[in-house]
């Protein structure tokens, strides 16, 4: 399998001089094509500010990010992105099958095909009845489902997904996981996803990138050893995926043991002030 | 500087009319034309201090803008164009009387210019033309219908286009327009800088000697102060009467209209009338009746008060 | 609309109080404008009713052939109408599509921005003898003038509008590939129009005083502002007041129809639906 | 600044070439020349300060008119209707068609020009205040009242940080029409003091085509100053935004 | 204990006429004083449209709540809410510091006590050393915890949370929620808490509710059993919660059963049409 993703000492810095906050620093992994990759990492380490440097969202400060082994300067063809701020990230003035529909226009394709591809993506994440309603009609979850279709229906050789089942309920989640898997295979698509859920980062992933708080950097690289073909209840079950679950969740816990606790220190001194003084 | 403020006693110098002014302090309002040379004269040369008057001047750009502030007050004295003004008494807008005549076009201060190739001779030579004409229903376009009726050819005939003195040279030259009625400075300065010619004379025949402006003021002053309104007459026409000196003229004409000395010293001067005669500013009414579409009858002689004893 | 009467939207009675509601104050003012001008009766503030007098005089007193309208109708209005949506409509083709060209390169504004700033602090007035020479006499340099003064407010509430693209978006249309046609129209556009409708309703009736001015100014023979001023310095007053209502009329019609484009073009916008801020 | 350069080279040269008729378009450095000769002429610096002083107080009172206005109608759609036809019927008000009653009732004192002013620069604020008040994210209002913001700071807490990027943009656009119908108040009018008056007593009336875009040039760079003025004021304050600000 | 919060009979609909969209329908349960409620419902169901109408942010088309026995008509006093849509109920224009300071202003409190009351409350949830960001410089989750900091700096007595951890990571998301009882313990304040993961319904909550599919109705009321004094590692071992846990699972997922049904059946139906043209 040829090399699809290489990152090489990737670094990021937010604005400059006093004020200077450095996202990711020397960052190397690589993706081959077709693989699943989960990212989990603990809040505001950088998972964010990493996917926008690979989707040429931003320009790293450092380091290079390689597709197919051509520098990537600029948005890479045949890319789509679920955004963490999905609510920002669908036009309002547009429905929602205008908003799946949106990017397949730049595309050379016949009106029907597209519209016809958009049903089809809308229904995936079962929203085929909302295709009329305008995104301020839709709840959080429905919003979110809207730019996972957008991002499915234009069937991307690479796809960028960030925390993208975060405001679904348990049983869609698992519905869009399936449907996720299904969808990779199938277009033998790359797909990058980042996710808090350790559960779905193994369930998901071919593997799983544990990254440090920030500035982030890489803590572990785990290879998810079940098999391609995974279940929600019998792959959750297995031993593999209680281990590999395990694993990860101790390497983010360990990773934050320190912050944590300064944290817990913080919080119980600031508790005694608190509690001295909030005697109303 | 004014020694007998608030007293307004002064008659003493040239006031033969017995007892001071009802009102020292008074507000003039004044055009840039030659019209208002004589309010000029009289500043520079004190004749109104000479008359115990103590005047501001307040310069308008066009006649019909003093009228809101002659009635609201704010000014005592107007000058403004007869035509304005007698259109304003026809619709009743205004309770006002010429108090001074202001000044009479000659045959030389207001013509139609245009380019000396242009063909334009004559008045027929206009027929199908576009003249420019300060606006519409202004004396200017009455001149051009009245000399083109005079020489037998149909004031309709010809287009007329509201254009300002000021723009209408540029006009001529760029094609826009075949000829333009001017007054002065404009008249002269097209003559320098842009080569334009006068080609046909407005002021002959019976349009000859055509009162222009005016100074007027409203009859609940008049009535009101009938010693003031004296006092100013005689200043503006012993100032009027100093305004056959050219020299003068010229000396106070800068200031007035913008044009520097050079040019002061070329431009074609209007003549100032030193007495008010109601024969004369009734052919304004007449050209009004004739041309302008003004259906009231008037008479000249009831919006006039008369010259005083000098 | 009904939702908001109240009640049921119980029919005519329904309607009668909205009617109601829209209109009272300017029903009141009406009255009290009657009144007041009738007892200061002061020539230059005719009441209403003698302006309609003047206003029936100077239009509809045409011939039967003509349906009863004058020349002033055809010859004056219709004309100056024309000259003003030429001049606003080419105010807003060019002003909304410089403004999003603006609003989006920073580098261009910041080019050309010194310029801009200058050429919009410049009245149309002193121009009138500069654009007389350039378009000659006549519509083309009306409509110049109307352009002048009205491109400024849409040109400036566009480059705002474009300005304010949510940065998510914009990652959203460059992560898509978005053609540069469907980005500007379908991203900046969009986001930019409540921005862009404000300043449409200001250019409008910048543009109605504007036909006014250069008619006054321009050497314009026909149209309503040189009847306008022609009536003013005629001292036909009534008459002048006739024609200052006409454009009053003209500026509230023209606004009519923009705010009910205004409203289909922005029926998505959360803010602009019926349920304002109240 | 290049842009400036740029445009400038081009009225010089387009000036020189013979393209336009002469005297239309006098060379930019005549203007210049013209325009600092002015600064040392005491008429004309008179009638700056006038126009200056009055241009202030323009700006000063159509902002606080219309802001306050603006939000209230913006935001109190009862009202919004019912002023609606009024407000519609004023706003195309010609200001030139205005002049001599405002001077009838107002006198012909600078009071009569600044009021004219005023009454036209109040639009764009007004506008512009109600259109930003309508995009406000309703997200925000929503935020502010569950914590029930009490009602002055909901306004300047939330609303005027909101609509303050695009109001100041109205401010800008006001500022510009203030100074317009300002100039051509005194010009038309000829009565008060000012920079319009100046050029229309020199300039124009003479065809000084210099004198009269040294004017120009006068009031282009008070504009241009003002404006500059008012975009550091968004860019100190409103940082934060991305709208707003640019020419 | 009195009854703090009593919902009973409520609708709501979207829109009016063809567009119509009922979101809750004859809606009744009561919460006492001191008590955390967890909701937990499909996506799009309601649950959201149901804190708005009792945080009177929305007016109910029918009808009534009731806080302390009275009818509640406009923002109750003493409330604060965690929207869903966090990003966007943060002004921009504020720093993070000011952002959480804003609820206290309205309250008759010295500078220096606003300013030690956010600062504790950021504190707690590990943003201490964020307060001069702007809310664009910070990540998501970030972003999530201002908005959750400002609902607890303002003590409310009824604190509405929308899905308040959705954003986080696992292990701040533990903190959060261990912090999130403890506040609540000690100021007795009453909570609603939506969420769509199960665990934490059940590890939070006095009660879960759990909805039904759109629109909203009351499916099942558990009270959970569980000791006051809760512990991330021993209780979620405990049997209770396995069981707990899997009761509400399974309520979700019978109730999802006929619609999940049927979205099977269309993404079949789809999958057919797409790929047999999807060959490329
Ligand atoms: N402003 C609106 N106009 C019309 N319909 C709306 C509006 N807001 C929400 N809805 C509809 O109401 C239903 C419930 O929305 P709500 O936001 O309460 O769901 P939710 O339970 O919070 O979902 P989620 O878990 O996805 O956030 C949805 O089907 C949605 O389409
Ligand atoms: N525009 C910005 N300017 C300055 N700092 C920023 C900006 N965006 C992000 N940061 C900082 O960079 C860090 C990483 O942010 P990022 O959004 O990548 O985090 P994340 O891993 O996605 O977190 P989360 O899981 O909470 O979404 C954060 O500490 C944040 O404060
Ligand atoms: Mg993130
Ligand atoms: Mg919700």
């Amino acid at each position: 399998m040829p090399t699809m993703l290489q990152v090489s000492g990737l670094n990021h810095r937010y604005g400059g001089g006093d004020g200077a906050h450095v996202a990711v620093r020397e960052l190397s992994f690589t993706v081959e094509a077709g693989q699943l990759a989960c990212i989990v990492g603990p809040s505001g380490c950088g998972k964010s500010t990493l996917l926008r440097c690979i989707g040429g969202l931003i320009k790293p400060t450092g380091g290079t990010v390689r597709l197919h082994g051509d520098l990537v300067d600029g948005v890479p063809d045949d890319l789509a992105v679920v955004f963490q701020d999905y609510s920002r990230s669908l036009f309002p003035w547009l429905t929602v099958l205008g908003n799946v529909e949106f990017p397949l226009r730049s595309l050379k394709m016949s009106r029907d095909e597209r519209r016809a591809r958009a049903r089809e993506a809308l229904a995936w994440v079962g929203l085929a009845d909302a295709d009329r309603k305008y995104p301020s009609q839709l709840s959080g979850g429905m919003q979110q489902r809207v730019s996972i279709a957008r991002a499915l229906a234009s069937r991307p050789a690479l796809l960028l997904m960030d925390e993208p089942f975060a405001s679904v309920d348990a049983q869609t989640r698992f519905e869009l996981e399936d449907l996720l898997r299904r969808v990779q295979r199938e277009r033998n698509s790359t797909v990058l996803l980042v996710t808090h859920d350790i559960d779905e980062s193994v369930y998901l992933g071919d593997r799983v990138l544990v990254l440090s708080s920030s500035p982030a950097t890489i803590v572990a690289d785990l290879p998810v050893g079940l098999p391609a073909e995974r279940d929600q209840i019998t792959t959750r079950e297995s031993a593999e995926f209680v281990t590999l679950r395990a694993e990860v969740a101790r390497l983010l816990r360990d990773r934050n043991a320190a912050a944590e606790q300064a944290l817990a220190e913080q919080v119980a001194t600031t508790e005694q002030v608190s509690t001295g003084r909030a005697n109303r | 500087s004014v020694l007998n403020g608030g007293s307004g006693s002064s008659g003493s110098s040239g006031g033969n009319s017995g007892g001071p002014v009802e009102k020292s302090n008074i507000t003039l309002g004044i055009l840039g034309t030659q019209g208002s040379v004589g309010a000029k004269l009289a500043e520079k040369y004190g004749y109104f201090k000479q008359q115990g008057l103590n005047v501001t001047i307040k310069p308008y750009a066009q006649g019909p803008q003093a009228v809101p502030a002659l009635i609201n007050g704010e000014l005592d004295f107007a000058v403004i164009n007869y035509v304005s003004y007698y259109q304003a008494i026809a619709a009743k807008t205004l309770d006002a009387k010429v108090v001074v005549d202001g000044d009479v076009a000659t045959e030389t201060s207001q013509a139609i210019m245009a380019k000396p190739d242009s063909g334009i001779r004559t008045a027929k030579d206009l027929v199908g033309k576009k003249v420019g004409i300060q606006a519409s229903k202004s004396l200017a376009e009455l001149l051009v219908r009245a000399t083109l009726k005079d020489n037998d050819v149909d004031p309709n005939s010809v287009t007329y286009l509201p254009i300002t003195f000021p723009n209408i040279p540029a006009a001529i030259k760029s094609g826009q327009l075949d000829a333009g009625v001017e007054v002065e400075p404009y008249l002269t300065t097209s003559e320098q800088k842009d080569g334009l010619q006068p080609v046909i004379k407005i002021i002959s025949g019976s349009t000859a000697n055509m009162p222009v402006t005016g100074y007027i003021a409203t009859s609940k002053f008049i009535d009101a102060n009938p010693k003031t309104v004296a006092a100013f007459q005689r200043a503006l026409f012993t100032a009027q009467r100093d305004a056959t000196d050219r020299a003068k003229v010229a000396e106070v004409l800068p200031e007035l209209s913008g044009v520097d000395q050079a040019t002061a010293a070329l431009l074609n001067l209007d003549t100032f009338p030193t007495a008010n005669n109601p024969a004369q500013l009734q052919r304004v009414i007449t050209l009004l009746q004739a041309y302008g579409g003004m259906t009231a009858q008037l008479n000249a002689a009831d919006y006039l008060v008369p010259t005083p004893q000098m | 609309m009904a939702g908001l009467v109240g009640g049921g939207g119980c029919g005519v009675s329904g309607r009668w109080r909205a009617f109601g509601r829209r209109w009272l104050v300017f029903i009141v003012f009406l009255l009290l404008w009657q009144w007041i001008t009738v007892s200061v009766a002061n020539p230059y503030f005719p009441p209403p009713t003698q302006i309609l007098d003047a206003a029936r005089e100077a239009w509809l007193s045409g011939p039967g052939s003509h349906l009863f309208v004058t020349d002033a109708v055809t010859g004056d209005m219709l004309p100056s109408l024309g000259r003003l949506l030429l001049g606003w409509f080419i105010a807003v083709v060019v002003g909304v599509s410089c403004g999003l060209a603006l609003g989006r390169l920073p580098k261009l504004t910041d080019y050309v921005s010194t310029m801009l700033f200058f050429a919009r602090s410049v009245p149309a007035v002193l121009l009138v003898p500069v654009f007389l020479v350039a378009f000659g006499i006549g519509p083309r340099m009306e409509i110049v003038t109307i352009l002048w003064g009205t491109i400024w407010p849409i040109l400036l509430n566009t480059i705002d509008g474009a300005r304010g693209v949510d940065a998510v978006k914009t990652e959203t249309a460059r992560a898509f590939h978005i053609s540069r046609r469907d980005w500007v129209f379908g991203v900046v556009l969009p986001t930019a129009l409540p921005k862009v409708f404000a300043g449409l309703r200001l250019a409008l009736s910048i543009a109605i005083i504007l036909m006014v001015v250069s008619e006054l100014t321009g050497g314009a023979d026909s149209g309503i502002g040189f009847r306008l001023i022609n009536a003013q310095g005629g001292f036909q007053l009534a008459e002048m007041w006739a024609w200052i209502v006409l454009v009053s009329v003209l500026g509230y019609l023209a606004n009519f129809l923009l705010t009910v484009v205004e409203r289909r073009m922005l029926a998505w916008h959360p803010g602009f639906h019926a349920e304002r801020l109240d | 600044m290049t842009g400036l350069a740029v445009f400038l080279a081009l009225w010089e040269v387009l000036a020189r070439s013979g393209l336009l008729k002469a005297g239309v378009l006098p060379p930019v450095s005549e203007v210049l020349g013209q325009f600092f000769l002015l600064l040392g002429n005491p008429d004309f610096l008179a009638g700056a300060a006038s126009t200056l002083l009055s241009w202030v107080l323009t700006i000063l009172f159509a902002t606080v008119i219309a802001i306050p206005l603006g939000i209230l109608l913006g935001s109190i759609r009862p009202l919004r209707l019912a002023t609606g036809p009024l407000i519609e019927f004023l706003r195309p008000l010609p200001t030139v068609a205005l002049i001599p009653l405002a001077t009838l009732v107002l006198g012909s004192g600078a009071q009569t020009k600044i009021a004219l002013a005023t009454f036209a620069a109040s639009w764009p604020i007004l506008f512009n205040t109600m259109y930003a008040l309508g995009e406000i994210d309703r997200q925000l209002l929503d935020t502010a009242r569950s914590f029930r913001t009490p009602l002055p700071r909901l306004v300047y807490g939330v609303i005027l940080p909101s609509i303050a990027p695009f109001v100041l943009t109205g401010i800008r656009l006001s500022a510009a029409v203030g100074l317009i119908v300002l100039v051509s108040t005194e010009f038309l009018t000829g009565t008060s003091v000012g920079v319009g008056q100046f050029v229309f007593h020199w300039g124009s009336s003479s065809l000084r085509m210099d004198i009269v875009l040294a004017g120009t040039v006068f009031t282009g760079l008070v504009g241009y100053l003002v404006n500059i003025a008012l975009l550091g004021a968004q860019r100190r304050w409103l940082g934060w935004s991305a709208a707003g600000g640019a020419v």
